[in-house]
């Protein structure tokens, strides 16, 4: 039995046994590549249901959505490893009740959707340890480097013209499971630290900003990056704090429920090599 | 017998109007983003692109726009409007739908006082659209009866010949006509024909959906809210519309001076509504999806007879959920039957 | 010959420590370079990052923040916590490209004015040598003058 | 409007000679909501403030900015002048133009541009400065004392005979502390026992004292004038109420190999036991993991035997809850553990033992009644050596600190040895003798010269045995060659280290503590006796090593400062603390986490119905010491921190 197949009929019985009141998950979209979240509250629903190696957004999203958990009942939704990291993350930080979660695991491996066995956060513990063992990313790692090896005025040059080209449309934090503040920071405007018009300056300074809140946050999941219309290289800079919080804390976001916030702690002897 | 453009002489073109003290505008694609820049030559432009990410609304419409200095005395508070420059600028291979755009927002910016911001660049520009010949999964101009070879905003129009060699080359306005006359010698007179333009399928019947959006039976329907959930509240179909046109003021400076700046704003930012008092009239992303649609295809008519849409196709083309315009009307318009 | 360039430098400091230091400096008259301005903190754990970025685009040439040894946070861990956020924010800047040599971070406690005096010395010396913070600064001329089209 | 008054001082020549003040009033006075600047020669004098209070009331003025010098100077004074003019005193910022300005600078004109940047900053912060009250918390006028040894019981006793409260907390059986196992004390050789015993007494028979023996805190809550502290009595197995302390079940008891811990191993206790003869209160305890009836339900000899039945098997552990407005540490120390010095044998040979066993050895008390007989065999050590720094100055090893009272009674016990074995003889081996307070050096001198303390100024590399003694073989730096000493006992000065537990219990109640565990006070010089956390105070070795007169001075300062806090019902605290703003925190508790004070709390914001709609941070004003690490953690810039705002600081970069 294939994986949808498989997930299509563990959501149906989910659905009809009343154990969760919607799953989230990807359906057909606009084009034939194309994937989008779609919402079942039926079994007869399901049928919409599809995942194969194009369903690559992180849904958990969706599961701060205003609302959404308060009833007490429960959701499922189709998750990647990275997904289940940020359900992690999200019940650390107080966002939702890791017990309201009933995740359909899944990885990609050669675009091939393969299921992980589990459903609830915390029966995936192994699935973390082993992505946290496997490290991070080597593609974003060299692709980052490139950066490392250059000035630093030239990378002043090579961010400002990305963010140059950014348009405030949020995107990226709309996206993001981590940007659940209902009120972002960019939007405080007594006093405005960040410029919310969209000149270079004021991209910098959000960019930059948000990039400093997901720093032992961010799983990687890429979707800021692939949502961001003005093609934003925004999984560098993510990587980059991800790099550095293992580094320098020995520090992987989401590993449990009750991880607490890298920068929320401190160890007496952490790294301060930099401080004169 | 009809002029045409030919592309070998594309370079001489934009070479002529260069000296005549235009800037030439026209798809560029860099930094792995298309938008229209300012070119020097042919070269730099990226003319077979189906549609450039971003809409030439930019250069008419800035995403941000100084709009005076201030400087606070002790007393009281110097200010200096900052108007655009007097810049001519050609933008050349304008989408028909972008075009359209320009001419759908010129009412907006025109009906109560003249909006200088805008018109002084409008007024300045002379556009130069290529019709289509292709189209791709997203083009939806024909369902908001636009057609890929729509001539709505442009001052001179290109269709590309059949044998790929050029252009044929008509002048729809005034200055459209100057323009090719400042480079008369350059165009030539030729019987090639021109490429049939794209057959753009009509994707859902917009008067159905108007008749839908009509009726205040359906401001609260259920439908909004379906159609909606996967709506992540960002301004990417916005700020990609070329004629979506909302935007908020801004003062931003030090303790000393300052500037005024206007700003793109979206409707479906949780913040556009927020009163003071914490109260948000649209509270929902339903509710603000809701507000886009009969904006673009209610309201705006009302004001000013033509919906806010010009087909581009960019909201589902670029939305990072998968969701847009053609989904919404094609829903509304089988609700219609 | 041109004036030399005087850079400007804003210090972000706790007022138990660095800020007593920067006092003791000058009860104990020791002399140092006039570039720093300072902005007293209760603690380094109340600096924020987003100071330093508006530091910057104020035309900060460099910025300093400084605070209590660890250990001796008169709030006994906002230094620690502190340190994490420079850690990350440190990493952060100078992925973007902001020379890392322009913003600094020290501990300077209430008895230490001789390294305070230094410090600014050094500081200000090393910021000469780069030069005006032009990058970073254009990007606020560019949003004050008009638009280009 | 901001209506907002500037006063450049002179302060004599010290800032005019180096700032044009003239200058700075021109450009001052130029800025947006100044609406006075005037300079004068010394402000903070009485003409200088009466100046600026007739300002204040003249010109109605919303803000004060007086630039002179730094605000850890004459920022009260300042707050008082503004407040006798009917300003809040918080609407003040002082523009510190001396100390960091004319002070460090010799430039003129660079020290003017600088004076007028930092002036006209502190006029942007001050605009946006908010009216602040202080905090008024009430103060529970009962003390808590933390440690019954001499420390804790000086502290409890001072501040019971001033007429307040005091609950004090001892973990073991009795209080007494180390004291009560010393012999004699330094310099004066009195009797241990017999100085503090009385104490004792005094301190269970003290009608405001009330003693916790066998308890050990939980937990400690609140804030200073308002801590609640529970506290986990142990269960004794004896009533504390009936026990007359006669002695009986402890005679009756068949457990009787129990190396007693308060003789160091060298004498043995029964399972129900008093830890000393002297013991305060006088009530046995049951060991419950030696007692035959604990481990398989027979025997109850003890209970059978008491005739006022005072034995109860049942009780169990209580824990009890105790409101206290102030709270002293005097949790002690321990002995270094010897063992890491392998080369010195202790543990491996009986007769290298501590300073302690050997103040064991000489109390009248003690396992041998005074007779200084060794462990192994109890014959009388005919040479004994002593050495010095077993543990202290030693980076490598030890610890890098000086433990302070080891050179004392090592002299003690050379002294104490030479009184009690007539033709014995001594060997110290020392590094440095510290002996630096009242009658200490004449105490040394006293030991080599009529008690022929034989003084080795030198390390000991090696203590071994052969043939049946043992071989001390070490340098003699003062004549350049190594030495070797036959003694009969070796006594090692061990270095005293904090409690094991210290840093989990520094944790617990939230207070500092340094790389070793001794907890921190908040200046080494002039807070010596405070913590970083107001209302909770130091006293004894706890804090770092100290002598006997050391830990009793400090106790009555730890309790002089209670006094001083008891002498109000209320407590006036700074103003600056933290504000959650509650419509856009995102309950996170990220800020939770962060708060070195715990003074962060969860609230529920409930609707009309009492339905809860939302949980957000919530910042006890009693707690907060507003350090402000929340609000730079905040991602949704939800806290705030009242005279540090976010407005202020922006205001004030912004102005730069």
């Amino acid at each position: 039995m294939g994986i949808q197949v498989q997930f299509r009929k563990e959501a149906a019985e989910l659905l009809s046994s009343g154990a969760v009141k919607l799953v989230i998950g990807y359906g057909e979209g606009s084009t034939p590549e194309r994937r989008r979240p779609v919402f079942v509250r039926t079994p007869a629903e399901t049928e919409r249901l599809v995942l194969d190696g194009a369903c690559v957004a992180n849904l958990s999203t969706y599961l701060i959505s205003e609302g959404l958990l308060s009833d007490g009942k429960n959701v499922a939704v189709f998750l990647k490893p990275d997904g289940i990291r940020s359900i992690n993350i999200l019940a650390a930080e107080a966002q939702l009740n890791p017990e309201q979660v009933v995740i359909f695991g899944f990885d990609i491996e050669n675009g091939e959707a393969r299921p992980l066995a589990g459903r609830k956060a915390s029966d995936f513990t192994q699935v973390v340890e082993a992505a946290k063992a496997a490290g991070l990313s080597p593609e974003l790692q060299k692709e980052a480097e490139r950066l490392d090896h250059i000035s630093a005025a030239e990378r002043f040059e090579y961010w400002k013209e990305q963010f140059s080209k950014c348009i405030k449309c949020y995107a990226c934090r709309q996206v993001c499971p981590m940007c659940y503040c209902r009120r972002c920071i960019v939007d405080v405007n007594q006093p405005q630290w960040i410029n919310t018009s969209s000149h270079t300056l004021g991209n910098f300074e959000w960019n930059i900003v948000r990039a400093f809140h997901l720093a032992g946050r961010c799983v990687a999941c890429g979707g800021c990056d692939r949502s961001c219309p003005v093609n934003i290289p925004l999984r560098l800079i993510n990587h980059r704090m991800a790099k550095e919080v293992l580094d320098a804390f020995d520090y992987y976001a989401g590993e449990s429920t009750d991880q607490k916030p890298v920068l929320a702690t401190f160890r007496q002897d952490d790294p301060e090599t930099f401080i004169l | 017998m009809t002029r045409i453009l030919l592309k070998n002489k594309l370079d001489e073109c934009i070479a002529a109007w260069r000296s005549a003290g235009f800037s030439v505008l026209a798809p560029v694609k860099r930094n792995d983003l298309s938008r229209f820049e300012e070119v020097e030559r042919s070269a730099d432009m990226a003319l077979d692109l189906q549609i450039t990410e971003r809409t030439i609304k930019d250069h008419f419409f800035p995403q941000t726009e100084p709009l005076l200095r201030y400087t606070i005395k002790k007393h009281d508070l110097d200010s200096q409007e900052m108007l655009p420059p007097d810049i001519r600028r050609v933008f050349f291979g304008v989408r028909p739908c972008d075009a359209s755009g320009l001419a759908i927002d010129d009412p907006l910016f025109g009906w109560d006082y003249k909006d200088q911001y805008w018109f002084k660049r409008r007024d300045n520009a002379v556009i130069v659209t290529i019709a289509c010949t292709t189209s791709d999964d997203f083009c939806m101009c024909t369902s908001v009866k636009l057609a890929p070879d729509s001539t709505k905003g442009s001052d001179v129009m290109l269709r590309p010949l059949q044998n790929g060699t050029g252009w044929q080359v008509e002048a729809l306005s005034d200055r459209g006509t100057a323009l090719l006359d400042s480079v008369s010698s350059i165009l030539q007179e030729s019987s090639e024909t021109p490429a049939p333009p794209a057959s753009v399928p009509v994707k859902f019947d917009v008067d159905k959906a108007m008749e839908w959006l009509a009726d205040p039976a359906n401001f609260e329907s259920h439908f909004w809210k379906e159609i909606s959930l996967r709506c992540i509240g960002c301004g990417s179909c916005t700020f990609l519309c070329p004629t979506c046109h909302c935007f908020d003021i801004q003062d931003e400076g030090d303790t000393y001076t300052g500037i005024r700046r206007k700003n793109w704003d979206s409707c479906s930012f949780t913040m556009f509504t927020m009163h003071t008092s914490g109260h948000n009239p649209r509270n929902t992303q339903s509710t603000r999806w809701r507000q886009r649609i009969m904006h673009k295809f209610n309201y705006y008519r009302g004001k000013f007879g033509v919906n806010s849409c010009s087909g581009c196709g960019r909201c589902t083309r670029q939305c990072p959920v998968d969701m847009g315009i053609t989904e919404t009307l094609q829903a509304i318009s089988n609700l219609q039957g | 010959m041109s004036e030399p360039f005087e850079p400007k430098i804003v210090a972000f400091v706790c007022t138990y420590c660095t800020y007593a230091g920067a006092d003791l400096a000058g009860t104990s008259r020791m002399k140092y370079a006039s570039n720093v301005r300072i902005v007293r903190l209760p603690c380094t754990g109340r600096i924020s990052p987003m100071f330093i970025l508006k530091a910057l685009q104020k035309g900060a040439d460099g910025v300093l923040v400084s605070g209590c040894h660890p250990g001796d946070c008169h709030f006994a861990q906002g230094n620690y916590h502190a340190r994490r956020r420079w850690t990350v924010f440190r990493a952060l800047l100078a992925f973007t490209g902001i020379p890392e040599q322009r913003i600094r971070f020290s501990w300077i406690s209430a008895a230490e004015g001789a390294k305070f005096a230094e410090l600014i010395n050094s500081l200000t010396e090393d910021i000469r040598k780069l030069g005006p913070f032009e990058q970073y600064h254009e990007l606020q001329t560019v949003i004050e003058t008009q638009s280009t089209y | 409007m901001a209506k907002i008054g500037v006063f450049v001082c002179h302060c004599g020549e010290n800032i005019a000679s180096m700032v044009d003040t003239a200058n700075l009033v021109a450009a001052i006075s130029e800025h947006p909501g100044v609406e006075i600047c005037t300079e004068y020669k010394y402000f903070c004098s009485d003409p200088g403030q009466e100046t600026v209070k007739r300002a204040v009331r003249e010109h109605n003025l919303t803000g004060v900015v007086v630039a002179a010098c730094s605000p850890r100077m004459h920022e009260q004074t300042f707050r008082k002048a503004c407040a006798e003019a009917g300003l809040n005193p918080y609407m003040l910022e002082l523009a510190n133009i001396r100390e960091q300005c004319s002070w460090v600078h010799t430039d003129k004109d660079e020290a003017t541009a600088k004076a007028i940047e930092i002036t006209r900053s502190l006029v942007e912060k001050v605009k946006r400065n908010n009216e602040l009250q202080p905090i008024s918390v009430p103060v529970t006028r009962r003390a808590m004392v933390i440690g019954g040894g001499i420390a804790g019981i000086q502290a409890a006793l001072d501040i019971a005979s001033a007429g307040r409260e005091v609950v004090l907390v001892e973990r073991e059986p009795s209080i007494g502390g180390h004291m009560s196992q010393i012999s004699e004390t330094f310099p004066t050789l009195d009797c241990s026992q017999c100085i503090l015993t009385p104490r004792m007494v005094e301190a269970v028979q003290h009608p405001n004292i009330t003693v916790m023996t066998y308890s050990e805190v939980e937990s400690v809550d609140g804030y200073i004038g308002n801590f609640t502290v529970k506290v986990r009595r142990k269960a004794r197995y004896v009533r504390m109420e009936t026990c007359t302390g006669c002695g009986d079940c402890i005679q009756k008891c068949p457990v009787k190999k129990i190396p007693s811990e308060f003789e160091c191993g060298l004498g043995n206790r029964t399972a129900i036991y008093t830890p000393f003869a002297q013991a305060v209160p006088n009530v046995p305890v049951i060991d419950r993991s030696r007692c035959t009836y604990f481990k398989n339900g027979k025997c109850a000899i003890c209970k059978k035997t008491c005739q006022i039945d005072s034995i109860d098997f049942d009780q169990q552990d209580t824990i009890e809850s105790i409101e206290v407005g102030a709270i002293v540490v005097a949790t002690g120390f321990q002995v270094q553990d010897t063992s890491l010095y392998g080369e010195y044998g202790y543990g491996r040979y009986k007769d290298v033992i501590t300073g302690l066993h050997f103040e064991r050895l000489a109390s009248a008390s003690g396992p041998t009644a005074g007779k200084i007989k060794r462990p192994s065999d109890g014959k009388e050590p005919e040479t004994v050596v002593f050495i010095q720094c077993a543990g202290s100055r030693d980076a490598a090893k030890g610890v890098k600190y000086c433990s302070k009272i080891c050179c004392m009674y090592t002299a003690k016990h050379a002294m104490l040895y030479a009184h009690k074995v007539h033709h014995g003889t001594t060997k110290i081996f020392y590094m440095d003798i510290r002996a630096a307070g009242k009658g200490y050096d004449e105490f040394t001198r006293r030991a080599i010269e009529e008690d022929q303390a034989g003084y080795v100024r030198g390390r000991v590399s090696k203590v071994f045995e052969q043939n049946g003694k043992l071989i001390v073989r070490g340098v003699d730096m003062l004549l350049g060659r190594p030495v070797e000493v036959e003694a009969d006992m070796v006594v090692l000065a061990t270095a005293m280290v904090p409690q094991p537990d210290a840093k989990e219990f520094a944790k617990k109640i939230g207070i500092g503590y340094d790389e070793y565990g001794f907890f921190n006070e908040a200046h080494l010089k002039l807070r010596p006796v405070e913590t970083a956390t107001a209302g909770i105070y130091l006293a004894g070795a706890c804090q770092s090593p100290k002598d006997i007169p050391d830990s009793v001075a400090q106790a009555s300062a730890a309790a002089a400062k209670i006094l001083g806090l008891f002498s109000r019902e209320h407590l006036e605290r700074e103003p600056v603390v933290a504000l959650v703003s509650d419509s856009t925190c995102a309950g996170c508790w990220g800020c939770v986490t962060a708060c070195p004070y715990n003074a962060i709390d969860r609230r529920d914001i409930t609707d009309r119905n009492g339905n809860v709609i939302k949980r957000v941070a919530s910042v006890n004003p009693g707690l907060c010491q507003g350090c402000g690490t929340c609000v730079s953690f905040c991602r949704s810039n939800s806290i705030d921190l009242a005279g540090f705002t976010e407005k202020q600081i922006f205001a004030e970069v912004m102005a730069l």
